[in-house]
């Protein structure tokens, strides 16, 4: 038990960087991306193309995160004028775009059939102790990028991308250059869930189009909802509590001893139905955002 | 060269009255309802159970029509309206589980398997150098009527001018004597209406099966929002314009020249090249490409 | 003209058909407090949103500070210190009055400022609050302020921005009369310290005490560029713009 | 008392094809429990939606794994997920039956993973000599961008063109549109001699239907497992229609079908379910035999039956890499709505 | 007929903004509420319009208890126009659309005949008929909105600044035609101004708020003559 309970908390701890690394774009910038699970994407087959190639995992963690950052930057292009729910279908599109391009490009990323055998991290540890290590290095990950993403929105930066979610005429007009930030904001946002994409790949240790569905963008917006959008804590929270319901459903079917045809009905009501419990009776999620931080009240 | 415009026309016809659907709500409620997609299902989905179990055609769509309808009003009234008041990205999360929980009552009262309405086989007629059965054509007239009658609706009544007011200032609609709450009731009826008639014109084509819904997420969500999102009938054009590039590219012949019989662009790329296509018309009209709103200050 | 920080030559705005500004030309001296005036609808607005960089004008030039601004960003207009307030402005939902009035300062606010957290700008923002009597709503979301109070609001933002010209769209609409004089000796203050100001207004009061200078147009083109003390004897400003001879009586 | 594990896609875009593997795995169940069990105790399965998702599957590996104590799993279908599950499973020592993935990737796993489903290699091959020998010569080719429409399309034209044929075109289509008519018109510009397709049940059936609408009907059609092709379809619109499919017949693979349609009233659904069937069989054997649920046994026992093994779907003759060697497969055809075999 | 007694309001669950108002407009006579920003002007007269809900206190219109009543009933059945202080337009929707939306409870023919005197009055929206109202400025906004609510002829009309923004000769034209319609057809005006002067001369009474209690009432033409009412609350002895 005490196994999966430690596979959970690394799955967890990894939901956790991208929800964190969204919840700095849309709760923060109000930026609507239903792309992440594209930048996710960069991580891991940014890992996996290099051990494809046999550059060495180094090179793959340079490549993933220069080119989520990268993409990241060109999402917030696109989108310089965009409203926000029209720069939110436009990113759930590039994605969508993206992951065709990694099923029909085989000869770069293994196409449909994906790319398998990938390392995992720390191999020269036994499996045991691996786990744990890689435990320890996922949350002591999600620790940094907490308190970096708490000190993002705390200070000064904060405030300005405040503005300029919130008014970017306003924030133009004050003498903001509202496409740079937004630019930052994305590029800097992308490397965590590129951090979490590049582990991901080495410790499920293969990468697939699937992975990349648009539909697991949506599971990360879940995570940032029900802990509550903006708020940093409540992204990790999010993240955990969704991951850990997940894995904990099949024993709630062996519980109630569903028979094995309404297994998937009843995966999908427990988290549809969870989902909609929750936000209807947890209004603004478990830890909502403070109008005027710490700092302003 | 007609049968082109049949297979363009064909296509836009799937797209069409959920896109309509989603941008008439989307401009009350101001959250793209992903839920409706679903609607789109259970209205094929229904139609087809009621006349296996003994409904005629006409009478079994009708009533599909009505009770999804009716869902989609209570929906409205006991989840989104109440997500609604916490974000509209909340809403859109919620309206994502309901989703969910969609898919899973479909998947206890109907299985995974396609179904399909029990018609004769008919013999393709053929129009010029086209192909068209009969029940495409019927499938062709039921898209046509339900735009016209929406088309009056929206733009030659009372009611419709009450919408679009509702739509742009729901304050000041108050204030003009306007039961905006009705309006909105009104619109999710007429939505939960279209994207049933949408799905039942689907199923009248060939076949359904409970996946229909999720699989037309993303290309409604383009059509929508190309035209315009909050513009119902810009989401007509947007349709017809998604599928005469997903049609215009997948059929040109390269073959020439490159000095081959024939080379296609792979059709895997269609959906991919709408998609950037999309993200190519947000450019150069931010808004979509049939609204033609000032936004100044 | 060695003094002139903003020169503006046969600038011309269309939309569509509908030609809204006609080769408007003025230039503006350092230290001025020119007052731009006009009838409803005749471009005033639009002017500002030309100088200011909201969009770019069809034809003519804008030069800030000797520099051509022609065609340029808003933030990089605001950046160079012109910087404007709107005349329906709209506020953040979920920022604090204080809070917004501290990221408003974007110099300095930039990823580079990660790590800087300085408190030394409270008492400025303090005194800013307390002139515009807005101290009692600072902790309230900024969107929750009345009309009138947004307008203050406004004018506090775009002093913080280290402006050296204001533009003020209509600073007194809908403010309470006694604050109006009070913003009459804050905006000379303001003025003392070297801020050039451009103030769209209607209240003529508020003019003929604060302005030097006038700019009167009338359908999108400059009819008079007088004193304030002489708008009564111009005809055609009056026509236009003053009407009836109670609104003489008051100016006189 | 023996417990074994199962990750299907129950939900999610594959749902159609992981109900008929969990059919296949109940029908096998009722027949050990029926026959006594294993180690006189009845056999026990829990299964676990994967909802198409690596993630999802691999929470639900390391479950069966680290908390319902499984000495073997089996699953799931698509190749990006029954790969990683799988890898997981080696690493814990524990035996993986692939039972519905066909990427030829698998063979190179390692250890105790066994596929008692030829890969695409087997089944590509055996439809290109087919086709070939049936007189074709340029063909087009159709079927579904996932990783087993990739695979199976490679392996047939690489078979087709080493026999000296040639493929005019190859179209891979995107799963769960409502039309393919564009996917159609691509294939027919090549006026190829006849077409080779497979899809899975919804797809084939809009794609059979659009096909008799296009009038490209006119030329042979030859599917690739026709009746997991030809399952949904209407049968006028595939009347005539050739192909290849897992040998059924022979073996106690009649018995099977029989219980299948008894059970579930119906033909087979996909192909899958006999795949099942043969795994839980399989193992259900290679328990009894080892007489033990140590996983090592269990996999030694499993190479030993695999030896020689007559399944459902035929002869499985399991080769050094545990997979499925030879494949026996029957040529059909379509003649008023039923599959018959043809010689 | 409007009558306010001890009404309590705010938003949400923060403190009062209204505290124990009471006030009445009857037919045919205009009432300006004045006042420093943010006493809670707005928030009087959104709270007669139904917008906020008064925690305490009543409030009838033309003699019928309205408190709870929602806006748009209390809209057609006591033919409420309302001019809000901000966003009093239908953005996307053209000048004519934005009025003739004022008078959809009327009879076509009326309404049409109305439409036709409302922009003889106002030839600058006239020329601008079939534009979109968000193109206008911010005074021709403000004239739509008054067009919008005097269309279809109130007999409640409570007007949020409507002088703000317009010129001084556009202002003097604005107070002209709320007297106009005052003098023609009598309804129960309650109207907020900033422009204390301007508004008082075409008023009959007058309450001046101050932190959401009132501060003095009194007929229109005692607070303009008392100096010392000049200088506290009107900004001064200019005039
Ligand atoms: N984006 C636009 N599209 C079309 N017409 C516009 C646009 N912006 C302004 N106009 C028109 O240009 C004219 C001038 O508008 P502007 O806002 O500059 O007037 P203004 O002088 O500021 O008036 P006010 O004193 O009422 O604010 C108006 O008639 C308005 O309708
Ligand atoms: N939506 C709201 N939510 C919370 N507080 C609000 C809201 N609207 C107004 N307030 C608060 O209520 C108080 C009164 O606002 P109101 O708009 O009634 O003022 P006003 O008297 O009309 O002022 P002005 O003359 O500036 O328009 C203000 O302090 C404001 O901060
Ligand atoms: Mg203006
Ligand atoms: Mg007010």
């Amino acid at each position: 038990m005490s196994d999966f309970i430690i596979h959970v908390t690394i799955m967890s701890g990894l939901y956790a960087l991208l929800a964190l690394s969204l919840n700095l774009q849309a709760g923060l910038g109000g930026l609507m991306n239903f792309g992440q699970i594209a930048l996710f994407a960069c991580g891991t087959y940014g890992a996996a193309i290099a051990f494809h190639f046999d550059f060495g995992a180094v090179s793959g963690f340079v490549l993933a995160v220069l080119a989520a950052a990268l993409l990241g930057w060109a999402f917030a292009s696109v989108g310089r004028n965009l409203q926000a729910d029209y720069w939110g279908i436009v990113t759930l599109a590039l994605a969508e775009v993206i992951r065709i391009i990694a099923t029909n490009e085989d000869w770069l990323t293994g196409g449909a059939q994906g790319i398998g055998g990938i390392p995992p991290l720390y191999a020269g540890l036994d499996g045991q102790t691996r786990q744990l290590v890689i435990l320890a290095t996922v949350l002591l990950l999600v620790l940094a990028a907490g308190l970096f993403c708490r000190h993002l929105i705390g200070g000064r930066y904060g405030l300005s991308i405040k503005i300029m979610r919130e008014e970017p005429q306003l924030a133009a007009s004050l003498g903001y250059d509202t496409i740079a930030l937004k630019r930052q904001l994305m590029a800097v946002s992308s490397v965590l869930a590129a951090v979490s994409g590049f582990l991901f790949a080495h410790y499920v240790s293969f990468v697939g189009p699937e992975q990349i569905d648009s539909s697991e963008t949506f599971l990360i917006w879940a995570m940032i909802v029900v802990g509550g959008l903006g708020n940093n804590a409540g992204a990790i929270v999010g993240a955990f509590l969704l991951q850990f319901t997940f894995a904990f459903i099949p024993f709630v079917k062996d519980w109630i001893g569903l028979p094995s045809e309404y297994v998937a009905a009843g995966r999908l009501l427990l988290t549809g139905g969870g989902l909609i419990a929750f936000i209807l009776f947890r209004q603004s999620g478990i830890v909502p955002e403070r109008v005027g931080g710490r700092r302003y009240v | 060269m007609f049968q082109f415009l049949v297979d363009v026309l064909m296509r836009a016809c799937d797209l069409m009255l959920v896109a309509i659907g989603m941008s008439a709500v989307y401009s009350l409620m101001k959250f793209p309802n992903i839920a409706l997609v679903q609607y789109a299902a259970t209205g094929g989905i229904l139609a087809i159970v009621l006349q296996k179990i003994g409904a005629p055609v006409a009478v079994a769509i009708v009533f599909a029509v009505v009770l999804t309808g009716l869902v989609a009003v209570i929906l409205n009234e006991f989840l989104f309206n109440r997500m609604l008041k916490i974000g509209s990205s909340t809403a859109m999360i919620g309206s994502l589980a309901v989703s969910l929980v969609f898919s899973a009552a479909f998947l206890v009262t109907v299985g995974p398997n396609p179904s399909r309405f029990r018609l004769p086989v008919s013999k393709p007629i053929r129009i010029l150098d086209a192909r068209i059965t009969e029940p495409q054509l019927v499938s062709f007239a039921i898209v046509a009527v339900a735009l016209g009658v929406f088309a009056l609706l929206y733009f030659r009544t009372d009611l419709g001018r009450c919408m679009r007011a509702t739509s742009t200032n729901e304050v000041l609609a108050d204030a003009t004597g306007i039961n905006t709450a009705r309006m909105k009731t009104i619109i999710v009826l007429i939505s939960g209406v279209m994207a049933a008639l949408g799905g039942v014109a689907i199923a009248l084509k060939g076949e359904v099966d409970i996946q229909i819904g999720m699989d037309l997420l993303l290309p409604v969500f383009a059509s929508a929002i190309l035209g315009g999102l909050g513009n119902p009938f810009g989401a007509v054009a947007g349709a017809l314009l998604i599928s005469l590039v997903e049609t215009v590219v997948t059929t040109i012949n390269f073959g020439p020249l490159m000095g081959q019989v024939v080379v296609f662009l792979p059709v895997a790329y269609a959906s991919a090249i709408s998609f950037l296509l999309l993200v190519a018309a947000l450019l150069w009209r931010p808004r979509g490409l049939f609204v033609s709103e000032v936004k100044r200050v | 003209m060695s003094d002139s920080v903003l020169a503006i030559e046969g600038v011309a705005k269309s939309f569509g058909a509908n030609q809204v500004l006609a080769n408007v030309c003025f230039s503006i001296r350092k230290g001025e407090i020119v007052g731009l005036l006009g009838p409803n609808g005749c471009g005033k607005s639009t002017l500002l949103n030309l100088i200011s960089g909201v969009f770019p004008a069809d034809a003519g030039t804008l030069a800030f500070q000797g520099e051509n601004m022609t065609g340029q960003s808003m933030d990089h207009i605001a950046r160079r210190g012109l910087v404007r307030t709107f005349q329906l402005p709209s506020m953040p939902r979920r920022m604090t009055v204080a809070e917004l009035l501290h990221g408003a300062a974007a110099r300095g606010a930039g990823f580079g400022s990660l790590f800087r957290r300085d408190a030394s700008e409270m008492a400025e923002i303090d005194g800013l609050l307390d002139e515009l009597a807005l101290s009692h709503v600072r902790y309230l979301p900024a969107a929750s302020l009345s009309g009138g109070q947004k307008k203050l609001l406004s004018i506090a933002l775009a002093l913080r921005a280290s402006p050296r010209m204001i533009c003020l769209d209509e600073p007194t609409a809908g403010v309470h009369p006694n604050l109006r004089h009070h913003m009459v000796g804050l905006l000379r203050r303001i003025n003392a310290s070297g801020i050039t100001l451009l103030i769209v207004e209607h209240d003529m009061h508020f003019i003929r005490e604060l302005c030097s200078r006038c700019v009167v147009m009338d359908r999108g083109a400059v009819i008079a560029d007088c004193k304030p003390s002489e708008l009564t004897s111009n005809e055609q400003v009056v026509e236009a713009y003053l009407g009836n001879a109670r609104q003489k009586r008051a100016m006189a | 008392e023996a417990v074994i594990g199962a990750v299907l896609p129950l939900s999610g875009s594959s749902a159609t094809q992981g109900d008929d593997q969990r059919r296949g795995m109940e029908l096998a169940l009722e027949k050990i429990n029926a026959d006594g069990g294993v180690l006189g105790h009845p056999l026990k399965i829990i299964t676990e939606d994967s909802g198409g998702r690596t993630a999802t599957a691999l929470d639900a590996a390391k479950k069966l794994v680290t908390v319902d104590k499984i000495p073997v799993v089996l699953g799931e279908f698509s190749s990006g997920i029954t790969i990683p599950i799988a890898q997981y499973l080696l690493q814990q020592d524990r035996v993986h039956i692939n039972i519905g993935s066909s990427s030829t990737q698998i063979r190179s796993l390692g250890k105790g993973a066994f596929s008692v489903i030829g890969l695409d290699d087997v089944s590509g091959a055996f439809a290109a000599q087919d086709v070939f020998s049936g007189g074709a010569k340029n063909v087009a080719v159709i079927a579904p961008n996932n990783a087993y429409g990739q695979g199976i399309a490679n392996a047939f034209a690489a078979k087709f063109k080493s026999l000296g044929g040639a493929i005019t075109s190859t179209v891979l289509y995107t799963e769960g549109q409502t039309t393919y008519r564009r996917e159609l018109q691509q294939l027919a510009a090549g006026e190829p001699d006849l077409y080779v397709y497979t899809a899975y049940g919804k797809e084939s059936a809009t794609i059979n239907r659009e096909s008799f609408e296009l009038g490209l009907n006119d030329k042979k059609w030859y599917g690739l497992y026709l009746t997991m092709c030809t399952a949904d379809s209407d049968p006028q619109y595939v009347e005539g229609q050739i192909g290849m499919d897992l040998n059924y017949i022979g073996g106690n693979g009649g018995d099977y079908q029989k219980a299948y349609e008894a059970k579930y009233k119906g033909g087979f659904t996909s192909t899958f379910n006999g795949f099942a069937y043969d795994g839980v069989m399989l193992v259900a054997a290679a328990i009894n035999k080892a007489k033990s649920l140590d996983p090592q046994k269990i996999e030694d026992a499993i190479a030993e039956i695999g030896k020689s093994y007559e399944g459902a779907t035929g002869p499985i003759l399991l080769d050094a890499d545990g997979q499925r060697s030879t494949q026996p497969y029957l040529r059909l055809k379509i003649e008023s709505g039923k599959a018959v075999a043809t010689q | 007929m409007i009558e306010v007694t001890e009404v309590r309001a705010g938003y949400g669950d923060g403190p009062d903004i209204l505290n124990g108002i009471s006030l009445t407009a009857e037919p045919g006579r205009i009432v300006t509420i004045l006042g420093p920003n943010g006493c809670g002007k707005s928030t009087l007269l959104k709270c007669i319009a139904g917008f906020v809900r008064p925690r305490a206190g009543h409030i009838r219109m033309s003699g019928e208890a309205v408190t709870d009543v929602p806006t748009y009933l209390k809209v057609r059945n006591h033919r409420v126009g309302f001019v809000p202080q901000t966003d009093n337009v239908f953005a996307s929707m053209t000048v004519a659309e934005n009025i003739m939306l004022g008078g959809r409870l009327m009879e076509r023919r009326d309404r049409e005949r109305r439409f036709d005197t409302l922009l003889g009055q106002y030839p600058s929206l006239a020329s601008k008929k079939n534009r979109r109202a968000s193109a206008l400025s911010g005074g021709e906004r403000q004239l739509l909105s008054l067009a919008r609510a005097l269309i279809s002829e109130p007999s409640i009309l409570l007007l949020d600044e409507p002088s703000a923004g317009l010129s001084p000769r556009m202002m003097h034209d604005v107070f002209e035609a709320i007297a106009d319609v005052r003098r023609r057809e009598g309804p129960s005006i309650l109207m907020v101004e900033q422009n204390a002067f301007e508004a008082l001369h075409v008023s009959d009474s007058a309450y001046v708020l101050s932190f959401g209690s009132v501060a003095i009432e009194g007929a229109a033409s005692d607070l303009l003559a008392d100096p010392a009412m000049r200088s506290l609350y009107l900004g001064g002895d200019k005039h």
